[in-house]
Order: C-alpha cells, then structure tokens, then sequence
C-alpha cells in the first residue's frame, strides 16, 4: 500500500483549468489542460503551482483571497481538497442578476 | 413537488410567457412575485452590457440555489432565467418567479433567490462605454454579500 | 418626481401591459417587482370570491400608501391595481408593481404595499361556494395586521 | 357666544352615512342620509346613538371594538372627532389584497 501511494504522489494527473473575466484575460486563456502534480493537495497548492508558471498566473492571483473557484461547477474555498476533481474552476467574484 | 424551472440563454423572455406558463390550468396559487432585472444606461454612458458565464455550471449553480428556496419555503412554482451575451440599455437580464399560496413565501423566496443569485451565479459583467471604449469589469459589491447573509 | 398609478376596476388587467408602460422609453430603471395576488379554488371548494370596496375611499387609501411607499423609497415607478366585484379561482384580484434603480427599494415598496393594501384598502371578500351557497365574508387575519406593523 | 354654541349644541345636521359588507348586512341598507345631533363629538358618540335607533344597528355595532370607521375616506378611530365631516363610513376589518 504505502508503495502505490508514494508512487502515486510522485505522479502527475492531467486537469482542464478553465479561467473567466479578468482572471482569464491575466492568465492569458480561457481554459487549458495541464498534468498537475497528484501531491497538490488543496486549491491554495493548486494556485501556488500555477504562480510558478508564469508573470500571467502570478498578476491572476497576486491577491490570493480575490479569486474564487470551483471543483467540478460546485464553488470551493482554498483550503478545499481538489480530491478527484476533473475540472477547475477560477473567477472572480461574481457580478450577474 | 415541483421542479423549480432554470434557464441560461442569449435570447431575450418575457415575463407573462413564464407567468401563464407557471399558473396555467390551475388555481391553488394565491401570489405571483417576480423579479425583473433590467441593464441600466448609467446616464446615458454605457452602450451595453456584456455578461460572461460559466456554461454548466451556471445552471447548476441556480437549479442549486432555486431546490434550497424550494426546501426554504411552500412554494408552487419557481422560475429563474438568467441571459449572457450583450445587453443594452433597456433590456431585461434575469427574472425570477416565486409563486405560492400566500404572499410571504413568494416575496421571501424571491427576495433570496436574488440574493443569492447576485453572490453566486457564476456571471460577470463587462461595460462597453457609449463612447465607444470597453469599460471595465464590474466590480462586486459588498453590500450584495451583506444582503445574502441575510438568509443565513 | 412620478406620481403612483392607482386604479380600481371590475376588468381584469395585463402584467406585461403595466410594466411596458412603466419602463416605456427609459433606461434608468434598474428592477421591477412585481406582486399579482391570485384567487384560489381552495381545494376546489370556491366558485368565485365576491369583492365588495368602498369608491372614492379605495382609491384615495391606496393613493396614499403608494404616496407614503414613494416617500420611504428612491423608486422609479409604482402600480397599484385593485379589482372589485366577481373573480373566479385563477383569476387575478390585484396587482403591485415597483420599479427602482437598485433591487431591495423594489422588493420592499412592494411587500410594503402589499401589506398595506391587506389592512387599509376598503375592499371585503365574501365567498360563493361550489355548491352554489353562499359562503361567509373572509375573517380578517391577525398575521396581515402583525406584517403591517413591521413597517412602523 | 355662549348663546350661539348653546343652539348650536342642541341641533341637528344632515351626515351621509356608508356601510360595507356584514356591517351593510346587519343594518340593512347601504346608506342613509340622518339628521344627527350637533352635540355628537366623536365617532364613538355617533355609535352609541345609531345603536339606540334599532336592533339592526345594535347587531352590527354589538362589538364595538371590530367595526371599522372613515370620515370623509379617512381611516379615523372611535376617539376621532366628527367635526364637520359629511360622509361618514362604518365596516368590518378589510380583506382586500
């Protein structure tokens, strides 16, 4: 067990990041499909990752407590774990109705 | 029960299409309440609005929000549509519908369903500027959040 | 400044109508909400609801609940509508309508005068049973007079 | 002026008075013009009085405390004093809306 497990962690696992208004326009792209680490724990991991990309990412999250997320369409707080998430979501706050 | 009706679309709705749609051949509601939100010309400085979302998870976020009204309060039928795309000055952007027995659970239902709508209903706004430039986005507001936490 | 339109009539009125001709032409208008109460079957024990009002008094009373409404809230435009005489179930008796820049001075002009029309507007409701009896006048309720007074 | 209050107080003038619903019922009639005594003061006087002219007016007035009253399409309370107005209404609680 604890081998498969260590493997897994080292491992990465393939995502579809999808960004909306300013955030999107910061990050450049609408939406992309990136292997992300599987030792990325939380959303908060998952945004520092990304910070690490590129000047795109670090101006999209430079006030981390702004944008918001979702895992799988359902919003998430940062400290969320992304578990088996197969769609992430990051926005900023919400201007509709 | 009923299954609270959600819709995400370009296209413009009209209020009394939905109204007769909710009460037609039927007699045991006693209030409609409905909210109409309409894009406002800011004085004459904006050409319209651009609203952004998140396919999917827009619907799914208000069919959530609309099945908490309907466990919230006695409902008999409840309406959410909400458009993307551009919108001028003038034009609707969202209604809501509550209807029920007496007037308290509607008012109430879509008082909060707006609420929450506005806090999170995965939309932005974009201003285009009669002026011919793009604006910026809207930025939310507190009190909006404020207004949601009512109801917790 | 608008002046509140207020009409009491036997015919039945249009939603869509009232609110076309609130926002005719004009972009400043933010949210309407509107309230339509409705006559109920009760369970399909009601023929019709008979209306009997007080004219001359029952526009002058609701002219002054919409005026007090205008007073309290930064509103755009505000509609009252009360039926009188026969109005069989799914029929509608009365209609509000407020307009505003921002939603919440919609919402609660409109419940406030809901509450109002309840316990101030000169109008009684009598029953006509499915039976073809002659049902009793409609006991006024305590609860319309306690949400009255929460605008105090 | 003494003199004058003193005529004055013990006359009569014509009211036109409305009543709704049960109340229209109980009395039976829908209005009626009476000549009623200048020395009334307040709505609770004229009840009284109009209770002494028949059983009628003694069924619907029988609790004082429900009947509603208007001068002149105003709400007013059994306290509110008749001054000179000339059309005065009686009725139950309203159930309109």
């Amino acid at each position: 067990m604890n081998t498969v497990t260590a493997t897994a962690a080292a491992g990465t696992r393939p995502v579809r990041i999808v960004y909306f208004a300013w955030v999107r326009e910061r990050v450049g792209l609408p939406e992309e499909t990136l292997d992300i680490p599987t030792d990325l724990t939380t959303i908060a991991d998952l945004v520092r990752w990304l910070k690490a990309r590129g000047e795109g990412y670090e101006t999209a999250f430079a006030d981390e407590t702004v944008v918001r997320a979702a895992l799988d369409h359902v919003h998430a707080k940062p400290q969320a774990r992304l578990g088996a998430a197969r769609e992430i979501a990051f926005f900023p706050p919400m201007t509709g109705g | 029960m009923f299954s609270p009706l959600v819709r995400i679309q370009r296209e413009d709705f009209s209020l009394q299409d939905e109204i007769d749609a909710l009460s037609a051949g039927r007699a045991d509601i006693g209030a409609v309440v409905s909210f109409t939100g309409l894009c406002r010309d800011e004085a004459g400085t904006l050409a319209a609005l651009e609203l952004e979302h998140y396919p999917g998870m827009a619907e799914a976020e208000i069919a959530r929000v609309a099945n908490e009204a309907a466990s919230r309060w006695p409902l008999l039928g409840l309406v959410a549509i909400h458009r993307y795309g551009l919108v001028k000055p003038g034009e609707q952007i969202v209604l809501v519908l509550a209807a029920s027995a007496h007037r308290r659970a509607a008012f109430e239902a879509a008082d909060f369903m707006m609420d929450y709508l506005k806090t999170r209903a995965p939309f932005w706004k974009r201003e285009h500027r009669a002026d011919g430039t793009l604006g910026g986005w809207v930025e939310a507001k507190g009190e909006d959040d404020d207004a949601a936490r009512r109801w917790e």
